[in-house]
């Protein structure tokens, strides 16, 4: 690939996208991943607070209990464990990557 | 007019670098160019202090200090001395505030090539200011003896440099030195 | 043509002028740290702030580091930006003065020059503006108050500017010029800013169009955009010369990016740069009653580097000689501005004159008009076939 | 019913209020388990988009901001290591006076928010920040505090406690990890007089939401000094990040107080407090920690718990009191 030249690139290295490191899969760094047991969950939220890197997606689903699920963005969890310590309903399990 | 040059010698709060600065703003409102600065380093109240003044009818670039002046004007009367003097020119003018006549005055610079204009600008100070800052007195003595400003310019730039409240002390202070000093 | 605009002949200081022009401006935040002899120019500029001759927020910063720190978050929302500063203030400050560059946001800073501690000196010289000359800023050196006042409006217009967007500075010498009073002609407000209308160009942060500025360039990118710095410098040589002409259109005063005095017939010449080429002025003069075809050029920008202007203007040349007010020290000549003159012809050799590097007015060492004039003969000797000494001569240095 | 989500500078009574919008997003390269990302987060929710954040250099600086990306989705500007306080001052005069000059919109309110180290507040950037302070400009300081240089790798702060195993303060036949006291950020903002200053920490999000309100409602500059575990730095399991925050809090090693326009109040009580042994144990930092050196620490804590009892008058942080072996 090649880099952009100094005529292309924004004055002062400015980024004007913000956010955009969502377009930086760091979902590769994980060893284990977090996977939601549904059934288990009790809708408490912890998960989505306590994630440093904000990978755990509350979805609106009026079929689910309290009207919401949570979800892994495994594009971008890093595999810490957090979610699966901090959960206390032990809702979460914690499964080795297989790649 | 050709450029001419004005020490200033007074003492730390005496008002001598004011009244090199009144002197160069009067000039500058009359038209001229002229340029006023301290010795520049740190001032302190009761040490000798001296100030220049540059006036002419032209731009001035000339950027040094002054070294041959065309005039001295000696704010107070314990600094008079030889040293006072150094570099004035021949045929120069010293502007000295002094109880004491041109003779003396002569003498105590050890100079008989110059001119003296003489007021006692310290008792002017204390009957219109109640105070011994004698710069606006000396200044009056200044403009009558040298011609190079305007004693009306001069009055205008007292008024923006002093307190508001001692504009008028100020003016009489000129006005009374300027009627008052003897040239000789 | 001279435009009918209103101007009034006051007598400031160039301390007084500085700030007086920043005014003009119509600043939005300045952010000020006292140090001699800048002091009078802060002072001058709290006052217009406090009795509402200017509208701008006035930030009593605790050190130099944190008025550019200030300056830099100021200007990046969007503010006009100035602040005054000398000595180990504007070396306290150029960590920052880098980055603002980098960040290319137009901050506008007045720079009474004084010499580097130590030993300590309050007095003139050029050593603290010196190390600044590689940092991404543009510099005006100036001769006189009105020079000053006129070079402020000038750097926030060539700042400004979309070709640049880099800070700039305006350097005047420390007491032989900060603390003298002189005539300046300052203009209405409202004329400056037709000149310099308020018109952000640069990167801002904005809540509705967020932005990140200050990021982190990896070698795959850093390099690209200090070129990009260049490009911007190389841009400002020209954008400086049309704003000096726009300002002689509107206001009748233009100084160009060089001044040329005698230069027309000139055998030899010197290069002065603020207070001294003032001096110099004078001196060639009296050189020339001696009947020696010296001229001068007065070096107005120093960054960029006016290259061409200076090549052009030496054309006729056989010895220049550059006065410096600032030492290099271990470097194969002491000046900051002879390096320049030196390389400037460093692709073909054989178009250079030759070359006398000067040290003089080193911690506000008085220099005298007959030491100009005896430069101005030396050169002349020089120029007639004496050896030029392989270093720096030092003016006004005891043995 | 359960209670709804809120909007931006509204306090809250249960996490389940805390707006859902993110501000800052993922793709960073921080540390697993990085205790800053959980703060900033709740801090950016709390303070919604029309904020503008200063970010002197550290490790949230770099992870989130290598050209061409950029984690920020508020206005950002990062300028050097030491000035966070005074870029931050100019940002706010700045605004200041753009709105009073009808620039920017006047009755738009844009807030203010510092996110620094340790490094950059207790030490290179602590003259900036009294300086902010001192003049009173409306910012919202947030100090992180992971008690070391990071971003360098793991070097020894005025902010590193005493024990702690650093690379320049190492474990060796003379040295045994630091051996002074750390510094004590909130008396210091209390001692500029801002108006509101308080601690908080990621293990207790509800608390820290409302007391970043509070600090960006205050008329004037807002101090809020966040503990943030560091799993590289501290030694222990990136998922163990908000168990050794709450850690902190149990043992009374970081107390959760506010200093409200003069009032002082611990948000946190804790009756019965864990011996600091059980903090300890769970980093490898302090591993090498000799039964003196922990008593030694014991001690500190039990001096600085003391302290903040008088602040507030009565004893709100209790006596340790050892579990009782099974």
């Amino acid at each position: 690939m090649t880099l952009p030249g100094w005529k292309e690139l924004p004055e002062g290295a400015v980024v004007r996208e913000p956010g955009n490191t969502v377009t930086i899969s760091t979902g590769e760094w994980r060893v284990f991943k977090p996977v939601i047991i549904d059934e288990k969950c009790t809708r408490c939220r912890l998960c989505w607070i306590y994630c440093p890197d904000g990978t755990i997606i509350e979805v609106d689903d009026p079929n689910a209990p309290l009207g919401k699920r949570y979800e892994v963005d495994y594009e971008h969890c890093k595999g810490c464990g957090i979610c699966w310590k901090e959960c206390p309903v032990n809702a979460i399990e914690w499964v080795p990557e297989e790649r | 007019m050709s450029l001419v040059e004005i020490r200033w010698h007074g003492r730390g709060g005496q008002g001598a670098v004011t009244a090199s600065e009144i002197t160069a703003i009067a000039a500058i409102d009359q038209g001229k160019y002229a340029q006023a600065f301290p010795s520049f380093g740190v001032e302190r109240r009761g040490a000798p202090v001296e100030a220049f003044t540059r006036i002419d009818d032209k731009p001035i670039y000339i950027r040094t200090k002054v070294y041959e002046p065309d005039i001295i004007v000696v704010l107070d009367p314990t600094l008079l001395g030889p040293e006072i003097a150094r570099g004035l020119k021949e045929n120069g003018l010293a502007v000295v505030n002094t109880d004491k006549s041109p003779e003396e005055v002569k003498k105590l610079l050890g100079r008989d090539d110059i001119k003296v204009a003489i007021v006692d600008a310290t008792k002017i100070a204390l009957e219109t200011l109640k105070r011994p800052i004698v710069n606006t007195a000396i200044l009056g003595a200044f403009v009558k003896a040298s011609g190079l400003v305007d004693l009306d310019h001069v009055l205008k730039a007292v008024k923006s440099k002093v307190p508001p409240r001692t504009v008028e002390a100020n003016l009489e202070a000129v006005r009374r030195a300027y009627e008052e000093v003897v040239i000789a | 043509m001279i435009t009918m605009v209103k101007m009034v002949r006051k007598a400031l200081t160039t301390n007084y002028a500085v700030a007086h022009a920043a005014k003009d401006s119509d600043v939005d935040v300045i952010a000020a740290y006292p140090i001699t002899p800048s002091t009078p120019a802060a002072e001058k500029l709290a006052e217009y702030v406090a009795n509402g001759e200017l509208d701008a927020e006035y930030v009593h910063v605790e050190s130099e580091h944190s008025a550019a720190s200030a300056l830099v978050g100021a200007s990046a929302v969007g503010a006009r930006a100035f602040t005054v500063t000398a000595s180990q203030g504007l070396i306290y400050m150029s960590e920052v003065l880098y980055i603002a560059s980098g960040l290319r946001l137009p901050i506008v800073l007045g720079v009474a020059s004084r010499a580097l501690s130590a030993p300590l000196s309050i007095w003139g010289d050029m050593h603290d503006i010196a190390p600044l000359r590689d940092a991404g800023l543009i510099i005006y050196f100036v001769s006189s108050a009105q020079e000053a006042y006129d070079s402020v409006i000038q750097a926030f217009k060539v700042a400004e500017d979309p070709r640049v967007h880099l800070p700039a500075i305006v350097d005047y010498d420390g007491f032989i010029m900060s603390h003298v009073t002189e005539p300046v002609d300052v203009i209405d407000r409202e004329d400056v800013l037709k000149y310099i209308p308020k018109k952000v160009t640069w990167n801002t942060l904005n809540p509705k169009q967020p932005i990140s500025i200050g990021t982190v360039g990896d070698p795959d990118y850093y390099y690209e955009f200090k070129y990009q710095q260049q490009v911007a410098m190389e841009n400002a040589v020209k954008v400086a010369e049309e704003a000096d002409k726009e300002f002689e259109k509107m206001f009748g005063r233009g100084y160009g990016l060089i001044e040329e005095y005698r230069m027309d017939d000139a055998e030899v010449a010197m290069i002065a740069y603020g207070a001294h080429a003032g001096t110099a002025r004078v001196a060639v003069d009296k050189a020339r009653e001696e009947g020696i075809k010296v001229g001068l050029i007065k070096l107005r920008l120093w960054r960029p580097f006016p290259t061409e202007h200076l090549m052009k203007a030496l054309e006729n040349v056989s010895v220049v000689g550059v006065l410096d007010r600032a030492m290099a020290l271990g470097a194969p000549r002491q000046g900051p501005v002879v390096k320049d003159v030196i390389s400037m012809y460093a692709s073909d050799p054989s178009k250079a004159p030759k070359v006398a590097s000067y040290a003089l007015a080193i911690g506000q060492r008085d220099v005298k008009i007959e030491d100009l004039v005896a430069v101005a003969k030396q050169l002349d000797e020089f120029a007639k076939g004496k050896e030029i000494p392989n270093k720096t001569i030092c003016i006004g240095l005891r043995e | 019913m359960a209670l709804k989500e809120v909007g931006p500078m509204e306090p809250i009574r249960t996490h389940m209020q805390i707006p859902r919008e993110e501000l800052i997003a993922p793709g960073h390269s921080a540390c697993q388990g990085c205790g800053h990302f959980i703060i900033v987060r709740h801090l950016l929710k709390a303070a919604g988009p029309n904020t503008i954040v200063v970010n002197p250099t550290g490790c949230l600086e770099v992870v989130t901001t290598v050209f061409p990306y950029s984690s920020w989705k508020v206005p950002w500007i990062h300028v050097a290591f030491e000035n966070g306080g005074s870029v931050a001052s100019g940002v706010e005069a700045a605004i200041k006076s753009l709105q009073k000059k009808g620039i920017l919109p006047k009755d738009e309110r844009i807030n203010v928010v510092v996110f620094a180290g340790d490094g950059g507040t207790v030490d290179i950037g602590f003259q900036s920040l009294s300086g902010m302070f001192e003049r009173r400009h409306k910012v919202v300081y947030v100090l992180l505090d992971n008690e070391a240089y990071m971003n360098t790798g793991i070097q020894r702060s005025g902010s590193t406690p005493y024990g702690a195993w650093t690379t320049t303060t190492p474990v060796g036949k003379r040295w045994k990890g630091e051996w002074r006291v750390r510094k004590d950020m909130m008396q210091i903002a209390v001692a500029h007089h801002v108006p509101y200053a308080a601690t908080i920490n990621p293990a207790y999000p509800v608390d820290m939401y409302n007391k970043m309100v509070k600090a960006l409602k205050a008329e004037g500059p807002a101090f809020l000094h966040a503990y943030s575990p560091c799993p590289t730095g501290w030694r222990f399991d990136p998922s163990l990040t908000v168990e050794v925050a709450r850690m902190a809090v149990l043992t009374g090693y970081w107390v959760l107080y506010e200093y409200d326009h003069g009032n002082y109040k611990v948000t946190v009580p804790v009756l019965k407090r864990k011996p600091v042994r059980e903090f300890v144990k769970m980093q490898g930092r302090f591993r090498h920690m000799t039964e003196e050196q922990i008593k030694k620490l014991q001690e500190i804590i039990d001096e600085q718990v003391e302290h903040i009892n008088k602040l507030v008058g009565k004893t709100v942080i209790g006596p340790v009191v050892e579990e009782q072996k099974k």
